[in-house]
């Protein structure tokens, strides 16, 4: 047993290392598919100390949107430029009905009201665009759709052009939100309303443009999550399942950390591929679901705060 | 006129602390009970089973997840699954013992998910807030595979799923087919009410002030001499013996016969709603919050129909569904925005004001 | 309040002992080789400016940060590096600099909190209400009620300490902390943010809780007319180092201490 | 003490608070009708017993309030010579007027000097005039510059406070409302606060509301006052009245009969305040 | 004017909408068509009301609570969630239960399971009618021996139903099986089980998939390169899976048991009747779509349960107790089909007072990059093999479920 547990993945990691290679790449393209998720949960709960739970419903729906505008006849780019409108909407109707009576208060009540807002998306996202699940319009949105396929290490290794499209956009976002948020005045203002709402207002922060601004990039972030994962597996409500993994994932690299957000991704992706190739059978299959948490656990364990998550301040 | 404090001195201490102090609030529960009581030979099938019930087996679930998100300030999101773990247990205890009642079992049943929840509460000691929603997590997870992996807890079932064979108090069927709604009904109200009334005991006591010091302020809890790690423990004990208990009610009370999948975490965030709209650290929210999260839905799945029909608007189920959705999503909204700690805040609120009535303040 | 009768102990004896204490965080020097005493049922004052290290100093005494150098010995005993919960079950109570109340609680809750660690009943007496727990219930409430007499804070005994102002606040932790029955009462700027009025009524309560049961004190405090007239002795800290320890008089006349921290001879 | 010797009704008002009446939680009466004016260049000081309802008009002021779910039922606010009972706090600290909250609340995970720049959120002016308020406030605070890049929530008491009125300065405000500002400092900082609050006022126009327990101290910088208790001003004057008055004498000043009394030897008997009967 | 209460359990909502809207469509479009077309069944109305369950088990079981009071002459659960909690209360409410080819395999015994009934066939049958397929392909059972099969399976009671018969006949026969579950939260990021499909590199794969797990399966099907004319599903996967895969998906083989198309004179009627008067909520080109026939198929079975009922009985306006009766008389020969207007849709079923499920041949159809087309003739199960499953499955059922009651609804003369 322990000779199954212990040694014999690895040999079959030598043995195959095309496989371990494909294992890796594959870990890596859901990491980088969860991370995309994930990242709008952080910038959220980075300016706001809001825990999104609408964050699923909103790539469902911001995917919804674009596939929806374009089945209606509208070009592809346009749509994209409208359901990206829609997104700023909906950050706007955000901030006036849910955050702004609610500022100041617990956390966890505002988390509540995100579970109050993902409700009626999914109400309002099925009654306009109905429960059907869409494809994706990758063709129309030029993503590239072949596969490459490198012979290497005596085997054969899989590239999907998708997946190579989906980490190449996702590196360009964290770039670009990355400079955003700690470069600029913005991002210092974020952090300080995640920190306190109340000493934010007093200088003079206004949380309300704070706000709109970060749902809306959280909102484009879900439109690029929506996509990539729309032409992974489909556009439909169920996609919101997905958006858990993010959980884990954001927990790992630390609530506030954007480049958390990436290599939590990372870690997650390839842990549980790995996981659940290599030690998966000898238990039936099927680890994938449990394991991401078991390995954010067992990371929170020495690091309370996540990888790169702000120090929890304990002092008396 | 009718709810003044005025006049109801209290000459012992004993007095003072109980839980309702105030004579209307007694007479008030004490009418409550009775007519839950009365609501067993009074409503119709529709209204235990699917309204009565559900709501019960919830309310004894938010009640235990409340001891541990609402008074002790740890969050989890693994109520789906310390409540499938009294489901399990007590299967599997009322199918390998079947001479002893089923009773005893759910009451026991507690014991088994109150000693995984004590596990998984573990790392609490170290992680916090939002970060120890993992560690509840990956229970909710595990466990949930589990299962569905481990045959034995559905005793090889072919459908992989718990079925609830016939079991009897004095002679009258409790569990199984036979069963009739109003007999499951008196059931679950009375273990409801029994270990709803041992919650409120426990909060209002030391170890309730406890739980409420570890939320409240936990450094300041320890360096006051409260133990941390044995109080969180026992949070997380008691609280997932309460979901425990519910978690066999659904099972073998309510549904009569269940996949792992009622389990899943929706379920517990399901339940974490309702604890959060009822209100944190309050039992009677739980109730409450039941009502809202559970009955609401079902009310409106009633209403809309016959709103809408009178305008000649005949919609289909699933817009009824989706109108549903968007209106019970803007309720929450709405409730939080009117009163963010929750509808026990709310009443609270309501009867300062009946106190102070006819002044405004 | 019963006083906490330890015949080892008298007036005057060591009862806690701070050597060589440093503490670092990383590059910032809290504490550099700190040594003083605490003498049984005095009232010792620390000042110092601000970030000298005051708050610092209790927090090593009661287990909330380990010293990375130097020894406590508290009765007698030399301290192991101890968890807050052991300090506090030892006998060592203590206000804080940023009120750390229960809000939620109500001030008897918040009082009776403070006497968890004298309460034993068990669980399953918990569980129904009854029996020892009922009876330990209104013996510790008894005690708690004496408390808030002394304190004079009947009427504010129900409600929620996070909707107090901050005065009573403070007033109230002062509350849960003697519930401890404390051998070593630490008090972390408990005048903070009150008026004369209330100096007044606190300086009275620390007296007599010193005076009546024989409490020992330390004591942080800014406002120097409240620290001239308390304690006995003073010790005071300056970027984590003593710079002098002895009587008000002494400390008062002292010229370090008028350049680093009075500014003007008070 | 040259403001002082001013009368106050001569000058223009920034602040006008008319009969203001504050409700928490639908429920709590806290302001029963309050009235106070600052005038222009003026350090008005706000003294009363804890709880009398300083931090709340303050903050009702400010508008913080709605934030912690309290309201203004009754009255209004002018700065001036506008209404701006209905403006964000963001707005209020744009036209100028910011309030220093009581209890030191730092942005507990941003480094001091962080802290200090968020101060400078609403400010249009540059960087390069940020940079200079920044080196003065160090120069105020010098115990600030060598804790520059701590996190604010490991920092004591003390230099959490100072970190707080460092932050609002930094708005290059007209108006300050600083509650409780001696809280925590020791006695060197305080009296060079108010140093501060008196040199920003001669030099720069900027005008005061103070909530203070330091009678003494306030009372000294400040050029007018008003006593609140329980939720109503119960007296005010010109300091220099207010600091002759025998029962601020007796109860916030802590002089009688001409010397101050030690703490050791008061009695728990009370006299009661004049303005009670 | 008299008319009978039909509940329709949809979820036309949620994350398995995909699937269950057009079976709603299906199932209501066909009533409604014979309301508009024949007014009802026998003379009597149909009076039929959609419940949303959104695939919940508790919505589910809230709907069933809600129509109980109001008579209805059957339930169709849609779930198999929604179908075990609904098992024991049917006998008591004296409501007959069709969950169709789902639910409780062991309810095909109508001597046990009296009001429940799941034709046309069990997923036992199913199992058994691919491996022989693959059999026969491979040129005899037998062949089988050596090969390796994957089955890729939801990770719920009802994709691991039939793997116990997968794996008795992997023993007998001498194949192997490689088994990749497939979490519900998982169900579209199939990453790694496809991975270990190419590890494993099984010579078939067969899929027990549902919702988006289909769709999803597909596609990672054609990304990693499996063959598809070696991948085979049970009967849920529907044209919008298929389309999911692209171009590569063409192999794709499904198990059915009835027709894909409108040529049918009673499906032309519901485009006439329901669909051109805007009576339907499908959209015209969806209307012969594989799951749009199935909802159909579904309420054939209660259109035909209630004219039996109605024959046997005499009553015009029948009970859920004499919808059971005639559920148990079912009998859809080809000269009846016709009658229908559904001549070739389906293979014939009869079901009986003990057989409620009558284990019907299903034939196999493969995806030709744009529809469904049947290759083969009906498969029959290998009742032999099945037969033992099921035996022992009842009885285990009754076993532990003790007190459960036996049967004591007498069997009609004409079964
Ligand atoms: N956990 C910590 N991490 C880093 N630095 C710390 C920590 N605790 C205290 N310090 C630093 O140690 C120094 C002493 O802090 P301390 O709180 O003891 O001062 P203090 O004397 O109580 O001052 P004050 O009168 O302002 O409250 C300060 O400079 C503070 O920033
Ligand atoms: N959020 C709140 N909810 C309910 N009551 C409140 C709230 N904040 C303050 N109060 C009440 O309002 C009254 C006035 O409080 P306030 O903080 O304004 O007093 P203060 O004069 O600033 O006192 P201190 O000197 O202690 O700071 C107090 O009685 C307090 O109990
Ligand atoms: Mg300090
Ligand atoms: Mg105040």
């Amino acid at each position: 047993m322990l000779y199954k547990i212990l040694i014999e993945p690895f040999v079959f990691m030598g043995e195959a290392p095309d496989l371990l290679i494909q294992t890796l790449w594959e870990g890596l393209v859901s990491g980088v598919l969860y991370a995309l998720i994930a990242l709008g949960f952080v910038l959220i709960f980075k300016a706001s100390g809001v825990f999104n739970f609408a964050q699923g419903i909103m790539v469902v729906f911001a995917a919804l949107t674009l596939v929806g505008l374009y089945e209606k006849g509208v070009p592809a780019f346009l749509a994209l430029i409208l359901a990206a409108v829609t997104m700023l909407v909906l950050a706007v109707l955000v901030e006036r009905i849910v955050l702004r009576p609610l500022v100041n208060q617990p956390d966890i009540i505002l988390f509540m009201a995100t579970f109050g807002l993902t409700y009626f998306l999914i109400g309002f996202g099925e009654l306009i665009f109905g429960g059907n699940p869409k494809e994706m319009i990758t063709d129309a949105l030029f993503l590239p759709q072949g596969t490459t396929e490198l012979d290497m290490l005596g085997g054969r290794v899989r590239l999907q052009h998708l997946d190579i499209a989906a980490a190449v956009i996702a590196s360009i976002m964290i770039g670009l939100l990355a400079v955003f948020f700690s470069k600029t005045r913005i991002g210092r203002a974020l952090r300080a309303v995640a920190d306190s709402h109340k000493a934010a207002l007093s200088v003079g922060i206004s949380l309300n443009q704070i706000w709109v601004i970060v749902w809306f990039a959280a909102g484009i972030v879900a439109l690029v999550a929506g996509i990539m994962w729309g032409a992974r597996s489909g556009v439909s409500f169920s996609l919101q399942i997905i958006a858990l993994k993010a959980l884990p994932v954001l927990i790992l690299g630390g609530f506030t950390s954007i480049p958390g957000a990436i290599i939590g991704g990372l870690i997650i992706g390839v842990g549980e591929k790995i996981g659940e190739f290599y030690w998966g059978p000898l238990v039936g299959g099927g680890v994938e679901t449990w394991l991401a948490y078991v390995i954010a656990l067992i990371f929170l364990l020495y690091r309370p705060q996540g990888l790169f998550g702000e120090k929890i301040i304990e002092r008396i | 006129m009718l709810y003044r404090e005025a006049g109801q001195f209290k000459t012992s201490y004993v007095a003072d602390s109980a839980i309702f102090p105030l004579r209307q609030d007694r007479i008030g529960i004490g009418l409550i009970i009775l007519a839950a009581y009365a609501l067993a030979f009074i409503g119709n099938s529709f209204l235990l089973q699917a309204v009565m019930i559900p709501f019960l087996v919830f309310s004894l679930a938010s009640i235990g997840l409340n001891i541990l998100t609402g008074y002790t300030g740890l969050l989890s999101l693994g109520t789906g699954a310390f409540m499938g773990v009294g489901a399990y247990a007590c299967y599997k205890l009322m199918t390998a013992f079947p001479e002893v009642n089923v009773i005893v079992w759910i009451f026991v049943s507690g014991f088994f998910s109150a000693a995984i929840g004590a596990l998984f509460g573990l790392p609490s000691l170290r992680i916090k807030g939002f970060y120890l929603a993992v560690a509840t997590l990956a229970a909710q997870f595990f466990l949930q595979w589990c299962f569905i992996r481990i045959p034995w807890l559905v005793n090889y079932n072919v459908s992989g799923a718990l079925d609830a064979p016939l079991r009897t108090l004095f002679g009258i069927p409790i569990v199984g087919a036979t069963a009739t709604p109003q007999t499951r009904y008196l059931v679950v109200l009375t273990i409801v009410i029994l270990l709803t009334w041992l919650a409120s005991n426990l909060v209002h006591g030391r170890i309730g002030r406890m739980w409420i010091a570890i939320r409240d302020m936990d450094l300041a809890a320890e360096l006051m001499g409260i133990r941390p790690l044995q109080t969180k423990l026992l949070a997380f004990a008691v609280s997932s013996y309460y979901c425990g208990v519910a978690g066999a009610l659904l099972v073998f009370l309510w549904y009569g016969g269940a996949e792992y999948d009622v389990f899943n975490i929706n379920q517990s965030f399901f339940i974490l709603f309702m604890v959060i709209i009822g209100g944190l650290g309050s039992l009677i929210g739980s109730f409450f919050g039941a009502a809202l999260i559970f009955i609401l839905p079902i009310v409106l799945g009633i209403v809309l129909p016959a709103i809408l029909s009178p305008f000649g608007i005949s919609v289909g189920a699933d817009v009824i569904e989706h109108l549903r959705f968007m209106i019970v999503g803007a309720l929450i909204i709405f409730f939080l925005i009117v009163e963010p700690h929750g509808l026990a805040r709310l009443w609270q609120i309501g009867k300062q004001k009946l106190l102070v009535w006819p002044f405004p303040y | 309040m019963r006083a906490p009768d330890n015949p080892v102990f008298a007036k005057g004896d060591v009862l806690l002992a701070v050597e060589n204490v440093s503490l670092s965080f990383g590059g910032v020097k809290a504490l550099t080789d700190v040594s003083f005493d605490i003498r049984k049922s005095e009232i010792r004052a620390i000042i110092g400016p601000n970030g000298a290290g005051k708050t610092s100093m209790l927090n090593c005494i009661n287990g909330f940060y380990y010293p990375t150098e130097g020894r406590i010995t508290f009765k007698g005993v030399k301290r192991p590096k101890m968890r807050p919960y052991e300090a506090a079950r030892g006998g060592i109570a203590r206000t804080f600099q940023n009120v750390a109340l229960f809000k939620s609680m109500s001030t008897l809750d918040n009082i009776m909190a403070g006497r968890s660690i004298k309460m034993n009943s068990n669980f399953f007496w918990q569980l129904f209400r009854h029996g020892p727990a009922m009876r330990e219930e209104v013996e510790h409430r008894r005690v708690v009620e004496e408390i808030i007499d002394f304190l004079e804070i009947q009427h504010i005994r129900k409600t929620p300490v996070g909707r107090l102002p901050y005065g009573l606040q403070k007033r109230v932790e002062l509350g849960r902390a003697l519930a401890m029955e404390p051998e070593l009462l630490l008090l972390d700027e408990p005048m903070a943010g009150m008026n004369l009025e209330e100096k007044e009524d606190m300086s009275r309560f620390i007296l007599e809780v010193n005076q009546q049961y024989g409490t020992t004190i330390a004591l942080i405090e800014h406002d120097m007319g409240v620290v001239m007239d308390l304690s006995d002795r003073v010790v005071v800290l300056e970027y984590g180092r003593k710079i002098a320890d002895g009587t008000p008089a002494e400390v008062k006349g002292d010229q370090r201490v008028i350049d680093a921290y009075l500014g003007v001879a008070h | 003490m040259t403001a002082a010797a001013q009368p106050v009704s001569a000058v223009e008002t920034v602040l006008t608070v008319n009969n203001i009446e504050v409700v928490y939680d639908h429920v709590i009466l806290v302001l029963k009708g309050v009235s106070l004016t600052v005038p222009k260049g003026g350090i008005v000081a706000l003294l009363g017993a804890n709880g009398a309802g300083k931090t709340t008009t303050l903050k009702a002021i400010s508008n913080l309030l709605r934030a912690e779910r309290g309201e203004v039922t009754k009255g209004s606010i002018e700065f001036n010579g506008e209404r701006v009972d209905k403006l964000s706090p963001n707005e209020l600290v744009r036209r100028g007027c910011i309030q220093v909250l009581e209890g030191r609340h730092c942005f507990g995970h941003l480094t001091i000097e962080e802290n200090l720049l968020t101060g400078a959120f609403t400010r249009r002016d540059g960087n390069a005039a940020i940079r200079r308020d920044l080196e003065a406030i160090y120069e105020y605070f010098p115990r600030l510059k060598q804790r520059r890049t701590s996190m604010a929530g490991y920092t004591s008491g003390g230099e959490q406070q100072m970190c707080a009125i460092g932050r609002a300065m930094m708005s290059r405000p007209s108006m300050i409302l600083l509650d409780e500002p001696s809280m925590g400092l020791a006695p060197q900082i305080v009296e060079e606060i108010f140093e501060i609050v008196r040199k920003l006022n001669a030099t720069e126009g900027v005008s005061f509301l103070l909530a203070e327990q330091n009678t003494n101290m306030a009372l000294k910088y400040a050029t007018y006052g008003y006593i609140l208790e329980t939720g109503r001003v119960v007296m005010d004057g010109p300091a220099q009245m207010l600091r002759e008055n025998e029962d601020v004498k007796e109860f916030y000043l802590g002089v009688s009969e001409g010397d101050r009394k030690s703490f050791r030897a008061v009695k728990s008997y009370k006299r009661r305040k004049r303005w009670l009967a | 004017q008299d008319s009978v209460y039909v509940p329709l359990f949809t979820y036309r909502t949620g994350p398995f909408a995909g699937s269950g809207t057009p079976i709603a469509d299906g199932m209501h479009d066909y009533l409604r068509m014979l309301n508009e077309r024949d007014g009802g069944i026998g003379g009597v109305k149909l009076v039929l009301e959609e419940c949303e369950t959104g695939y919940d088990t508790k919505k589910g079981v809230e709907c069933y609570e809600s129509v109980k009071g109001k008579n209805p002459v059957i339930v169709n659960p849609w779930s198999t969630g929604i179908t075990l909690p609904l098992i024991p209360r049917a006998s008591v409410d004296k409501i007959p239960i069709l969950s169709m080819a789902y639910g409780l395999s062991a309810s095909a015994r109508g001597d046990i399971f009296p009001w429940v009934f799941n034709p046309p066939a069990t997923y036992w049958d199913g199992m058994s009618m691919i491996v022989k397929y693959i059999g026969e392909k491979e040129g005899g059972l037998e062949k089988l021996k050596g090969k390796k099969i994957g089955f890729l399976h939801l990770d719920a009671a009802f994709g691991k139903e039939p793997i116990p018969l997968l794996q008795e006949m992997a023993k007998d026969i001498g194949f192997e099986v490689a088994l990749y579950p497939v979490a519900a939260q998982d169900m579209q990021n199939q990453s790694s089980q496809w991975l270990s499909v190419r590890r494993d590199r099984p010579d078939y794969m067969i899929m027990w998939g549902w919702g988006s797990m289909n769709g999803a399966a597909v596609k990672e099907a054609v990304r990693s390169g499996y063959p598809m004319d070696k991948f085979y599903s049970i009967w849920w996967p529907g044209e919008d899976d298929a389309r999911a895969g692209g171009a590569g998906a063409k192999g794709f083989k499904m198990l059915n048991w009835h027709a894909v198309g409108a040529n049918f004179p009673a499906i032309q009627d519901i485009q006439k009747h329901v669909v051109d008067k805007g009576l339907s909520k499908a959209p015209k080109d969806k209307v012969g779509e594989l799951l749009y026939n199935r909802g159909i198929y579904n309420s054939l079975l209660i259109a035909e349960g209630i004219a039996t009922a109605q024959k046997i009985t005499g009553k015009k306006v029948v009970t859920g107790e004499d919808v059971r009766r005639g559920m148990e008389n079912i009998k859809l020969d080809p000269a009846r089909l016709k009658a229908l207007g559904l001549e070739g849709f389906t293979d014939q079923l009869v079901l009986s007072c003990s057989d409620h499920n009558g284990h019907r041949a299903a034939f196999m159809q493969e995806w030709d990059g744009t529809k469904w087309v049947k290759i083969s003739n009906p498969i029959e199960p290998m009742t032999d093999r099945v037969r033992g499953q099921l035996e022992a499955a009842a009885k285990d059922y009754a076993e532990k479920n003790a007190g459960w009651p036996k049967r004591t609804e007498a069997c009609d003369k004409a079964s």
